[in-house]
This record gives C-alpha cells, sequence and structure tokens, in this order.
C-alpha cells in the first residue's frame, strides 16, 4: 500500500516536472522527449489505476504512434532558424498569468468538493477482467461512438494526406 | 489508496501546463504537443472516475479521446508539412495571413 | 539535352537537402565523389567530383619509351590489365607498322577474353552487393581466381599482368595453358547459370533494376557512351566486329543487346557477353597456331613520325589509345580513352528522377573504376 | 537483518528470473552474431572466423572486447545528450519486451491480462531509440536512415498487428501463456490454423527488425550504416544488442502465438515420447563433434589450448547430459513425486521454445545471405498495397470462419482453411492487379 502511494507521488512528479519541461525547452525534440516521459508515466498511473488496456493503449498510441509521428515531421522541417528565435511570444505574462488564475481556481474547486468527490472506492478487482470488460462495453453500448471515431480517423487519414501531400507541379 | 482527489489535481497541474504551453510558445509543434497534454489531463480524471465509480465507461471515453488526439495530431501535422513548405516557417505568430 | 549544373549554388527548396556521397562510401567503387541534390529521397541534380585517383598517366607517357609506358597502362583499369595492354601493344604496332604473328594474336585474344570475364566478374559481384544481395559477390570471386591463377601461372602477375608486348608476346604459353583455359570454361559455364539463378529471376532483383537508370539508344549514342552500356539501350555496336583486331575475325560470336537501356537490360548484355567470351576462348583455344611470338621490332622502338588512333573493346567500353610520334623513344602525346569516364557522362541523365537507392545501382550498372576514369 | 530479508523474499525470484533472462539474452545475442557469421559465411563458399578459439568459438568476446575498448566518438555538432540516449532507449525496449514472454510454462518473469499489448508496445519504444539516435547524429545519413525507419517500422507495424489479431481471435486472450496453452488445449499450433497470419507476421518481423532484404534503415551501399553511422564503439554496440535482441524477440513472439511456445512436437502423441530425449541427443551430438574437432587439430603447442579448450566443451556436454539424465531415485530423499528425469523435464520448455527461436532465426540469417534489398517505395508498396491489405482479409476471412464453425457446428480447421483459401485468393487478385 505504501509503495503504492509513494509511487504514485513519484510519478506524478515526474510526469510534472517533465511536462513542464516540455513546454520551456527551446528544442521541439527535447520536448518531445519530456512528453514522452510525461506519456510514460500517465500510462504507469493506469496501471496503478487497474486500466491495464488504458496503459497498453497509451503506450502503443502515443507513444509508438503520436509521438513518433511528432519526431518524423520534426525532423522534416528544418529548425535552425526556429531555434535562434525567442522560444515565447509576446502575450507570454498574459497567458501565464491567466492560466494561473484557472490553476488556483481548478485546485481550490478540487480541494472544496474533495470530500463529495469521495464516493465509496470500488473494491480492488472490480473491473478486472479489463479487457474483455472494456471490449464488451465498446462493442455493445458505445457501438455507435465507436464507428463515428473509426470515421473521424478515417477523416482525418485522408486531410493528413491531402494536407501533406505535395502540390503537383 | 490514493484519494481520487489527488488524481484531479495531477491532471490540473497538467491541464494547466499544457494550457500555458499553448498560449505563451512560437513553436508550432510544441504548441500541439502542449495539447496532447491537455487531453491527457482528461484523460486522467476519466480513468481515475472510472476506478472509483467501477465503471468502465470512463476508460471507454479514454479510449475515443485517444483517438481523437491521434487524429487531431495527424491533421495537425499535415496542416504544419503544408504551411512549412509555403512559408518556411514554423512559428504561430508567423500565421496571420487567412490565405496565402 | 540537359547541362549538369553546378548543383552546390542552387538554393535549396524547403524539402531539399544536398547529399554528399563519397569519396569514401561503400559504393562509390573507389574514391568516386558525387553530390546529390535531394527532394526527400529523390534526386533531382546530381554532381559527379572526380580527380581523387588522379596519377597523371598520360604526362607519363610522355616521359617514358614506349615499352617502358606499357605497365602504366595496366594501372588505369586495373581490374581488366590485360586488355589495356593489347589496346596499349597494339596501337604502338600500328605505329611502327608490324603486326603480332597469329599465335601471338591468338593468344591474346584468349587472355583478353578471359580478362572480359573477370572483369564483369568483378562488376556483377560489386553490383549486386550494391543492391543488396551480399552473396554473387563470393561467388564471382571464386571463378574470378580461376582465371588469375591463369594470368599467374602465365606471366607471374596476377592483377597488373604487363602480359603482352608490343610486338606480340614476352612468354610463350606454359604447359597446360590450353587445358586450363578449357577447364576453366567447362566450370564456367554452369557457374554462370548459377548467377542467372540467384539473380535473374529473383523478384527484388528486377524489380530493383527494371526501368532503372534508363538510357535509350539516341541517348546513349548523343553521351558517347560505349561497351555494355551502349548495348543495353539497344544499339548493336562492338569494335570487335566493326574494326577487328587481334583474331577476333576468326571467330564467332554475337553481340547481345536490350531492349529498354534499363539496368536490368545492361545486366543482361554483361551476363551474355560473359557466355560470349567463353564461346570466344573455347573457339580460340582449339585453334592456337604455331609459330612464332614476337614480330621483329627491334631492340629500340622508335616509330616513325605520326599519329595513330587504336581503339579495342575493353570490358567497360570503347578503349582508345591516341599516340602522336615525333619519331623518338618516347611519344610526343599519349592519350588514352577511357571508357569510364565517357560513360560517366550519362550517370546525371541517368539517376534524375530516381531514389538515392537507385543511384548505387546505377554507379554499379556504369561499371566504372575510378583509375580509369582519373587516369 | 532477518527483517530485511522476509521483506525482499518476495522479490528474489523474480530478481534471479529477471538477471537470467537478461544474461541468457546478451548471451544469445552474442552468440547470435557469431552464428550469423558463421552461416553466412558457409553460404558464402567460406568459413567465417576460425582464429580466436576452436572454430572462432571465443570470437563474440574478442568482438565485444574491441567494442568496448574503442573510442566513442562525439559528432561535431550532435545534440549530445539525446545522442548519448538514443541507444540506451532502443536497448531498455528489447530487453524489456522480455520480461513478457513465456519461455516455459514455469519460467517467465511476468504474465499480464494485457500482455501482447504490452509487448507490441514496448517494442514499438524501439524505434524511438532509432529516430532520436538518426536525428543527433546531425549529419544527412543518419536521418535518411532514421526518416526510412521510422516510415518502415510505423508502416509495418499495422501488417504485424493485424496478423497478431488473427491468432488472438483463436486464442480469445491476450496473455501470452494463456495463448500457449489455448494451443496445447486445442492440440494444433496456430501455424496449422492460420498460415497467412503466420506468413505475414514473419514477413513483417523481418521488416520490424530491419533486416535483409528490408535492411533500408540501415543499407550499407547507399547510406553507409544509416541511423547509426555516427555511432562507435560502446554506443554502437547497444544498437548492435538492441538489434539482434529484437530479433530474438520478434521469433519469440512468433514463436509463441503460432509454433506452440513450449509445447514439444506432438506434445500429444504418447509414441513420440521419445522427443523428450532430444536435448540429450543433441548434447551428445555437440560432444561427439568436439571430440572429433579436438582430434582433427594438429596436436601441436600453438594449438594446444584450443585443444583443450574443444575437449573441455566435450567434456562439459557430456556431463550436462548424465545430468539430465539423472533419474529421480537417486536424488535424496528417493524423488518423491518427481518425473522419471527430473532435470529433463525441467528443461524441456525452454529446449523446445529455444529450438524454434533458433529455427526463425537462422531463417533470418539465410534471407540475408539470399536476397537484395529492396528499394524504399517497393518497400512500402509491398507494406501498404500487400501485405497490409491480406491482413485485414485474413481477420476478416478468419473471424467469419469462427463464427460459421460456432453456429454451423462446422470443425473449426476445416472452416478456416477455408478462410484462409478466401484469403490466398484475395492475394492472388491484388499481385495480379500489381503485374
Amino acid at each position: 500500500m505504501m509503495f503504492a502511494q509513494g509511487s504514485f507521488y513519484v510519478l506524478a512528479a515526474v510526469a510534472v516536472v517533465s511536462a513542464l519541461l516540455v513546454i520551456t525547452r527551446r528544442n521541439p525534440v527535447h520536448s518531445a522527449i519530456y512528453l514522452i516521459v510525461t506519456l510514460l508515466s500517465v500510462a504507469l498511473l493506469y496501471l496503478q489505476l487497474q486500466a491495464e488496456f488504458i496503459a497498453a493503449v497509451q503506450i502503443i498510441l502515443y507513444i509508438g504512434g503520436i509521438m513518433v509521428l511528432f519526431l518524423f515531421v520534426i525532423m522534416l522541417v528544418k529548425l535552425d532558424v526556429a531555434l535562434r528565435q525567442p522560444p515565447f511570444n509576446q502575450q507570454w505574462w498574459v497567458a501565464g498569468a491567466a492560466a494561473l488564475v484557472l490553476a488556483v481556481e481548478l485546485v481550490g474547486v478540487i480541494y472544496l468538493g474533495r470530500g463529495t468527490a469521495a464516493l465509496p472506492q470500488a473494491p480492488p478487482g472490480s473491473l478486472q477482467p479489463n479487457t474483455e470488460l472494456i471490449g464488451r462495453t465498446l462493442y455493445q453500448n458505445y457501438m455507435l461512438p465507436f464507428e463515428i471515431a473509426s470515421l473521424l480517423l478515417l477523416v482525418a487519414m485522408v486531410g493528413a494526406v491531402l494536407m501533406a501531400r505535395r502540390k503537383a507541379s | 489508496m490514493v484519494p481520487t482527489w489527488h488524481y484531479l489535481v495531477l491532471s490540473a497541474a497538467l491541464l494547466t501546463i499544457g494550457i500555458i504551453g499553448v498560449l505563451t510558445r512560437r513553436n508550432v509543434i510544441i504548441i500541439l504537443m502542449s495539447l496532447e497534454l491537455i487531453l491527457n489531463a482528461v484523460n486522467i480524471n476519466l480513468v481515475a472516475f472510472s476506478r472509483q465509480l467501477a465503471d468502465v465507461s470512463g476508460q471507454i471515453f479514454a479510449i475515443f479521446i485517444i483517438t481523437v488526439a491521434a487524429a487531431e495530431a495527424a491533421v495537425g501535422l499535415g496542416i504544419l508539412i503544408a504551411f512549412f513548405r509555403n512559408r518556411d516557417t514554423v512559428n504561430a505568430d508567423e500565421i496571420d495571413l487567412l490565405k496565402w | 539535352m540537359a547541362q549538369p549544373q553546378d548543383i552546390s549554388t542552387t538554393v535549396l527548396g524547403a524539402d531539399e537537402i544536398i547529399l554528399n556521397m563519397g569519396p569514401q562510401h561503400p559504393a562509390t567503387h573507389g574514391v568516386l565523389r558525387v553530390k546529390l541534390k535531394l527532394d526527400g529521397e529523390k534526386v533531382i541534380g546530381s554532381e559527379c567530383i572526380i580527380g581523387y585517383l588522379h596519377r597523371g598517366v598520360e604526362k607519363i607517357g610522355e616521359n617514358r619509351s614506349y615499352p617502358q609506358f606499357a605497365p602504366y597502362v595496366d594501372r588505369t583499369d586495373y581490374v581488366a590489365a590485360v586488355s589495356n595492354g593489347l589496346g596499349y601493344c597494339e596501337a604502338v604496332e600500328r605505329l611502327l607498322g608490324v603486326e603480332a604473328p597469329p599465335r601471338a594474336r591468338w593468344v591474346r585474344t584468349i587472355l583478353t577474353e578471359l580478362q572480359r570475364i573477370a572483369s564483369h566478374l568483378l562488376w556483377l559481384g560489386t553490383h549486386a552487393l550494391d543492391i543488396g544481395a551480399i552473396t554473387p559477390v563470393f561467388y564471382t570471386f571464386r571463378e574470378r581466381e580461376e582465371i588469375l591463377k591463369i594470368f599467374e601461372k602465365y606471366c607471374g602477375a596476377r592483377l597488373t599482368t604487363h602480359a603482352f608486348r608490343i610486338g606480340g608476346l614476352q612468354y610463350e604459353t606454359y604447359d597446360g595453358f590450353e587445358e586450363d583455359v578449357k577447364k576453366f570454361c567447362r566450370d564456367f559455364e554452369e557457374k554462370v547459370d548459377e548467377y542467372g539463378e540467384l539473380l535473374t529471376e529473383n523478384r527484388i532483383w528486377v524489380e530493383r533494376t527494371r526501368n532503372v537508370g534508363i538510357l535509350t539508344a539516341q541517348d546513349a549514342i548523343d553521351l558517347g557512351v560505349t561497351g555494355p552500356v551502349l548495348r543495353g539501350s539497344g544499339v548493336r555496336w562492338d569494335i570487335r566486329k566493326a574494326f577487328p583486331y587481334a583474331a577476333y575475325a576468326q571467330f564467332e560470336f554475337d553481340i547481345p543487346i536490350g531492349e529498354r537501356g534499363d539496368t536490368y537490360d545492361r545486366y543482361l548484355v554483361r551476363m551474355e557477353e560473359m557466355r560470349q567470351a567463353r564461346r570466344i576462348i573455347l573457339q580460340a583455344v582449339d585453334s592456337i597456331p604455331e609459330g612464332p611470338i614476337l614480330a621483329r621490332v627491334g631492340k629500340v622502338i622508335k616509330p616513325p613520325p605520326g599519329e595513330v588512333y587504336h581503339s579495342i573493346e575493353a570490358p567497360k567500353g570503347e578503349l582508345g589509345y591516341y599516340i602522336v610520334s615525333d619519331g623518338t623513344i618516347q611519344p610526343y602525346r599519349l592519350r588514352i580513352r577511357p571508357p569510364s569516364f565517357i560513360n560517366l557522362e550519362a550517370f546525371d541523365k541517368m539517376v534524375r528522377g530516381h531514389l538515392v537507392a537507385d543511384v548505387v545501382a546505377i554507379i554499379g550498372t556504369l561499371d566504372i573504376v575510378l583509375g580509369e576514369v582519373d587516369r | 537483518m532477518t527483517l530485511l530479508l522476509e521483506t525482499l523474499k518476495p522479490y528474489l525470484l523474480p530478481l534471479i528470473r529477471v538477471l537470467v533472462v537478461f544474461l541468457g539474452i546478451s548471451l544469445i545475442v552474442a552468440y547470435l552474431v557469431y552464428a550469423e557469421r558463421k552461416i553466412l559465411a558457409h553460404l558464402q563458399v567460406r568459413l567465417g572466423p576460425m582464429r580466436v578459439g576452436p572454430h572462432g568459438l571465443l570470437q563474440p568476446i574478442a568482438d565485444g572486447l574491441k567494442l568496448l575498448l574503442k573510442e566513442d566518438i562525439m559528432p561535431a555538432g550532435a545534440d549530445k545528450g539525446v545522442f548519448l540516449l538514443a541507444p540506451v532507449i532502443s536497448v531498455i525496449a528489447a530487453f524489456t519486451a522480455f520480461s513478457l514472454i513465456p519461455f516455459a510454462p514455469n519460467f517467465y518473469i511476468t504474465d499480464v491480462n494485457v500482455g501482447l499489448l504490452f509487448l507490441i508496445g514496448i517494442s514499438s519504444l524501439g524505434i524511438l531509440g532509432i529516430i532520436l539516435g538518426g536525428w543527433a547524429s546531425n549529419s544527412h545519413y543518419p536521418l535518411l536512415g532514421a526518416l526510412r525507419s521510422t516510415a518502415q517500422l510505423v508502416s509495418y507495424e499495422v501488417a504485424l498487428g493485424f496478423a497478431l489479431v488473427s491468432a488472438l481471435l483463436l486464442a480469445g486472450t491476450l496473455s501470452m501463456v494463456a495463448i500457449v496453452e489455448a494451443q496445447q488445449r486445442q492440440g494444433v499450433w496456430f501455424v496449422f490454423l492460420q498460415p497467412v497470419a503466420f506468413f505475414i507476421l514473419f514477413v513483417a518481423a523481418i521488416a520490424e527488425t530491419n533486416r535483409n532484404p528490408f535492411d533500408l534503415p540501415e543499407a550499407e551501399s547507399e547510406l553507409v550504416a544509416g541511423f547509426h553511422t555516427e555511432y562507435s564503439g560502446f554506443r554502437f554496440s547497444l544498437y548492435f544488442l538492441a538489434e539482434y535482441a529484437a530479433m530474438i524477440l520478434v521469433s519469440s513472439i512468433a514463436v509463441t502465438l503460432f509454433l506452440g511456445g513450449w509445447l514439444r512436437p506432438f506434445a500429444r502423441v504418447r509414441a513420440l515420447d521419445f522427443l523428450d530425449f532430444t536435448p540429450v541427443a543433441v548434447l551428445v551430438l555437440a560432444a561427439a563433434w568436439c571430440f572429433r574437432e579436438c582430434f582433427r587439430y594438429p596436436a601441436t603447442r600453438e594449438w594446444r589450448w584450443q585443444r583443450l579448450l574443444l575437449l573441455g566443451l566435450g567434456v562439459g556436454a557430456l556431463g550436462i547430459s548424465a545430468g539430465l539424465l539423472l533419474p529421480a531415485r537417486f536424488l535424496p530423499g528417493g524423488g518423491e513425486g518427481l518425473p522419471a528425469f527430473p532435470a529433463l523435464t525441467a528443461i524441456q520448455g525452454v529446449f523446445w521454445f529455444m529450438s524454434k527461436v533458433f529455427l526463425f532465426l537462422f531463417g533470418f540469417i539465410w534471407f540475408r545471405g539470399t536476397f537484395p534489398r529492396y528499394r524504399f517505395d517497393q518497400l512500402m508498396s509491398l507494406g501498404w498495397h500487400f501485405m497490409i491489405p491480406v491482413a485485414i482479409a485474413n481477420v476478416i476471412f478468419c473471424s467469419l470462419a469462427i463464427v460459421l464453425s460456432r453456429q454451423m457446428g462446422w470443425g473449426l480447421p476445416a472452416t478456416l482453411w477455408l478462410g484462409t483459401a478466401a484469403t490466398l485468393l484475395v492475394a492472388a487478385l491484388l499481385r495480379r492487379e500489381k503485374a
């Protein structure tokens, strides 16, 4: 139990710190590496929440798919110019202040509502077997959203190909 | 057991960091990465509540969000490449013309 | 015709990069340096930079007596030294107005055709290696070794043989020369089919070479390419038939030609040339006439003033020697027409629009030897 | 002290297993390189390493030492941190994945209910090592290699995934152990029910590990050495280790899913039980070879230690086989409740598993000696226009077949073969369309 709690705080700290590094690094490749660290620690958090399937999907899709795509694109665009320019825009202090207010607000609400959110904790093993459960729910209760999601992916795929394709000159 | 609201705080922190990234960075690639941070923050919430309520629906929605994230990244990066081809830059504040 | 532009000065687009290939690169067959302008992986421009192996062979020729220069020609196309020697010796013989005796011409023909097989074997092995088949090179070297052994037994050297002398041969053939050659030819027939089994029908090989580096017949003639590269484009031109030298007029052989002028056709042409070379050797070895091996050329070779251009069909194409004599024991000017150098001119034409992977296939199919390109 | 031991006790056995697996894999990688050199050499009418140790048996050690002692070169303008990190990512990804492979019913590090998904996920992290290494080198050849590699790995992962799904349809579980048990229960290896999926998995596995004829990311004659052109010494050896470990990994996945994992061939045929003694036979043959070679080496002083080594190896092999044949009743306590030959029974699973893996690895090496290399566009076209459609068709037809056999009560194998025939028809149509 102590181990579980300790690992949560460690993972959460890693996630937050590397998320901060994501938005402060000048070089997008470094940002991407730190984002991968964040995503990995979030995946481990999912494991802790007994959502093995989501954890595996997070690793396969996010890290093995989306982040590889990001890195691929970073390599395609030349970075030398962008690296020499200032990384933040002029409105950074407005944005920072607004985000800070938002953060305070969020944490405040969560802290005040921590009692109401304290529903009875589900006993361990209640969501098992995880994969079968997700599969059944996905294909029985959420069939239509699932199909719509696949359509979305198709549209995104076609759109991305169209965007990235060179004009036939 | 880690109380659920700890997960919510983590999620809020990631969300805020993501929003700061989106609002302050100039590099479109990093803006897109910050968007991924925001979507992840939402996912943490969903999965945490799914655990608390012992209802798998939260995880289903997390899957949908990952799907949306994949679609968003693909289209976003596609636009970025097209833009880079035309303008030779990836800076958001130089994307100031509606038509080129 | 598109002129090869200096690609380093052009402005690069968003997706374009300049890739420097060589002079130290596994697939540039020595020290060729190619600057490629790439759009992604597509080649949109190329520039060959040569001269890393320049030794001033032609200039050396002006400062050596005629026989002294003969070993130098071995070192131009160093994988076909015998052919180089033949061309040079015959050129000087024409300048002198003598002809080598029949026995010498027969032996010369046999050795040069063996050298053609050896050169093509080296080409086949390295070409396949460039395209990623790592095994054929060991098989081809096994057969090439047999040829080199014959050379070694004949003249003591394997690579830079200096096999011939002006006026004929220096050495009489050794005992068992005919048997060795016949044995090689007997074994070689199934070996060359074995390479065919590994490559000719191989899907990947065909896909990698078909429609790659197409050179139309007209382009080939315009660019002046010769040898298998020209014949692969469908032009039936072979100096052995057009201006027979040595003893080629006596033998029957076919000139294989290609249809489309792509890398696969050139591959087939060279494979068939090896079979034809074997055919010539078998005819020649059975009919070597008796007699002297050296014509009367005198101790000091001192051709009358004049000039001569003599060319032979070397393994890589037309190898020509242009010699101007001022009546002394040294040439006034000596110019070598190297087939590799002129075939390399076609490179830019062939690579445009292809991918990086095709660049190595095209370098391979041109069968260049940098010793000859740079001289 | 005792408290500490008590706390650590549950972690001790897994830790030992982790150590055994990782050291074992490292050793196999070292000798896989040796085997590759030897097999390629014999395909190419030459001998391969012969100098270091008898028949070059100590060559891997010499190679390893050489690599470790070489200078670790950092290219000018390289992104230092990423450059150092990238090969480590590759190695970690390749090795971590082994924790999910069941080598034997009683010998695996862990088994989770989404095992296969995790396996794919972790092994897909290996791409990051390649792409970051290629980018960080600040050089054109590695960059092109990394770009090629990424596109290739991502593309073939799709086909690989569909091939895995075909096997999962039959097993009905994602746990690696349960997949093998399903094959045991059904009494047939899935390769016989899903030949097309097996073929696709095999081809995709070759592409995933960047092996010939799909070795474009490191195509020597084009890109010098691809993504690891700028790496040297220790860091290069890390990439090397990762590549060969990945070969073993994909072979292990294929063996687990399609070739019955640790199961002996014809595990149900009692008449073939003598096959259980194959490990002993292999060891005795190896010993015999060692003794023969020992006498064939010249009996001079300079070969003495090589002959001694061979003799030692032979005696060792004989000793191990004798140990395997130690009957249970000679054990202290009379070996109550143990099988007749406990040691032999204990290694059965690992032996058969590794034998099948080696079969695969031999295939990898054989292909390398035989095929030329695909060009990038051809590779992509093969992946997207042929492999993926066929894999999808296979999934569709085979799930149809499974449903049909359940609904109509038809025999599962026959129905599946019908599905396979339909898939092959699709494949033939695709090929014809291309031609």
